[in-house]
């Protein structure tokens, strides 16, 4: 049996390079992995490319990552207001932005996760999400091509977890955690807490184990900002 | 005219709250969509639906009862009425994107005689701007209402030939209900169904950038 | 509130025209709608289309409407050795038959269930599969265009509904039933037990109420053939 | 030739079940495939996949254990192991396509140097033939493998050049194990990397329709 329980946050992000491709669960304030978001900074982490809903509130969630500017490109939907960190840098053109309507960035990744190698939408026609992008009318409706989004590491944010990485989600803290644990090599889950093997009833998972690589107990920073 | 009284923001909510059919599944907006949920009829049961993967939202969270992973779209604690349910967010999207909502409700920038909706970025303002779900839910809901005043602080019109601001979504905009006035987007143009109390055609029509079509004298905005 | 709760089968399934585009749930024995069947064939229906796993054993799930040659056309991955009546009314051309892949079939229909237009995939390139269909290289892949299967009517099969229409499925019975449910127009479920609103936790709901429109409880055939 | 032992499809399956690294997520296909599960190495765990949405699948039910809403991809009631899980059909070939499965193992018709896979229908065979999840399953494993007799009753090569029956999927073969041999689709050709006992290189290739290649004198199918 694989062993994907690690003793610390540390050692589950030990690995991850510079550069790395990223995803980031949670949405408004529930479902963000504020543990593992700030083991990865504290590591010193550069150049990361950060796929997310938002960019954090001020120093929280990904806000600390904008702050000691660890990151190059972002890939979101609602980068923020509150998101001070994030404005001042794509502000001084420390950071590129691609805004991606938010249903866009879910399909986009479990297009990734799904093996399909590309989709068409009316969403964005006409706007400036479509510039660049190939279009064409297909059934009498106008028509943008949308790539997959795939990252090399998710870093999510569940309930439970059991030994095999089997996960359940809170209430909303749910989000995009699912779907990005579907699209990345290498899925990192905090959880509260971790139940032994045969603890979620097989009709109550939510994750199932097959897409997720690390689990790590998370008691430290449930919200942030 | 600046000093004839136009609906308030919550008058604005209290008329578009009798655009939910009882049973209907619903996403309100930023804005004064988000004033809606209070002004429901008391015989009209809708669900409301939240992009982050909740449908059957109740009201906002009293002080106390605020629990931080059961939150809505803006971030507000909320709480569930029965029989809610919860899901990803892919799925949430496949709800807005999909045709399954009955009615969604936004603000609104500029809303053009085609319906043309623009919500999302102020040219010229400063920071990114965000599109969060407003371009999935305008693509898809089965019926789309925006409400917003009439006119920008300045006095200009917000319903437009065509939009100037960047764009939400092409013809999507069903209903657009204003301080001013109710109008529908018709195939032929817009449609004024019903006007502020005090008001003309003629003083709507001013203050719109688009032409206005009526049937006969519009009726007083209903507000109950 | 709507009033989703029908009294019998055959008044689930009344208004059901001849030549509607139907899907049926269910997958190897389990999770199949086969009272809904039951009455939608004994009313005479004619001319349909179905989009189903595959095409029944002998008389039962689906065999019935092949046996009463009440299907023109099929979409499915797996017709099956043992749907003797859809074998012999396809070799008399009394049936049309359109093979697809079977996570392509899934992935077609909730296409259609998600408001995307089309989508690019690897899957069924130089075969049969892909006879008619554009075919393009997308990152020096070589990829084909399928296109969203909608249908008018789902005919799916749940353990238990709420009142609002909210479902869950039992073990591996839930199988295609989610997705259909998604991609149907008007979504009728039979279930075993009929659950008053509430008693399904928010979280264990697999099929949230917005997608089913009719809900009968079925105490007759569960498994057929 | 022709009375020369061969491997049995046990036998087959036994060799397959070496094939599979600890804590792996696999899928296994009709025919022999499915023999797999009763070969694993005591010291070996892996969980099973099922396209019609079970991960963590155990053995076959007992008689009287069965529950028929609990079967696996070919409708044999199977039973779970502990920490299984449960989700809908485009869930299970999300995991199929995209990449999830460590290893697949499928039947085969037919397969080429190229790794071209010819599975799931006969030429001439009566009836519709059916697809079932081989061809999501095909294109998207991380390594597949096919277990198959290494010719057909009348004694033609199964391994080919070129398919000539209905193919499943292209360059989508790693290894094929046969009653005869393992063999590696490389990018140079056909690689044989383990033969059966008492047969020589030049008797497998008398019996295969592409070209080998091998490194030395290639070892025997080991079995355990």
């Amino acid at each position: 049996m694989a062993h994907k329980v690690y003793s610390s946050l540390d050692l589950a992000v030990a690995d991850i390079p510079d550069g790395a491709r990223i995803m980031f669960g949670g949405f408004g304030g529930a479902g963000f992995p504020n543990n593992l978001i700030q083991a990865l900074s504290q590591r010193g982490i550069k150049d990361v490319t950060a796929i997310s809903n938002n960019c954090g509130t001020k120093d929280g969630e990904l806000g600390l990552m904008f702050k000691h500017n660890q990151v190059r490109h972002v890939i979101a939907s609602f980068p923020g207001p509150h998101a001070h960190y994030f404005q001042e840098r794509l502000a001084a053109k420390e950071v590129a932005l691609e805004l991606v309507p938010q249903g866009i960035l879910c399909e986009r990744m479990r297009a990734a996760a799904a093996g399909l190698q590309g989709f068409y939408t009316t969403v964005g026609v006409g706007t400036e999400v479509a510039n660049g992008k190939e279009e064409r009318v297909i059934e009498g409706k106008r028509c943008i091509l949308e790539m997959p989004i795939h990252a090399d590491y998710a870093l999510i944010k569940a309930e439970k977890a059991d030994e095999l990485g089997n996960l359940t989600y809170r209430l909303a803290a749910r989000n995009f955690n699912p779907i990005m644990a579907m699209a990345a090599t290498t899925t990192i889950v905090e959880v509260e807490e971790i139940v032994p093997i045969g603890a979620i009833p097989p009709e109550h998972v939510l994750t199932p184990a097959i897409f997720v690589h690390r689990i790590v107990q998370a008691k430290g920073i449930r919200y942030a900002g | 005219m600046p000093d004839k009284p136009r609906l308030t923001r919550e008058q604005i909510a209290q008329r578009a709250a009798l655009e939910l059919p009882d049973g209907a599944y619903v996403n309100l907006g930023w804005g004064i969509p988000n004033l809606i949920a209070d002004h429901l009829p008391k015989n009209v049961q809708v669900y409301f639906h939240s992009e982050n993967g909740i449908l059957g939202m109740g009201r906002r969270a009293k002080p106390g009862e605020e629990d931080l992973d059961l939150v809505d779209a803006m971030k507000v604690p909320v709480t569930l009425i029965s029989g809610a349910s919860f899901f990803h967010q892919a799925d949430a999207h496949l709800m807005t994107r999909g045709g399954h909502l009955d009615v969604a409700v936004l603000g609104g920038f500029q809303v053009s005689e085609k319906g043309d909706l623009a919500n999302w970025k102020v040219p010229g303002a400063k920071g990114s701007g965000g599109i969060g779900g407003a371009m999935d839910i305008a693509a898809g809901a089965k019926k789309l209402l925006v409400c917003m005043e009439h006119t920008t602080k300045e006095g200009a019109p917000k319903i437009v030939r065509q939009c100037t601001y960047p764009l939400t979504s092409l013809s999507c905009v069903d209903t657009v209900i204003t301080d001013l006035a109710v109008i529908d987007v018709q195939p032929g143009g817009l449609m004024l169904r019903e006007i502020a109390p005090g008001w003309s055609f003629d003083e709507v029509q001013k203050l719109t950038g688009a032409p206005l079509m009526t049937l006969g004298r519009p009726p007083e905005i209903k507000l109950d």
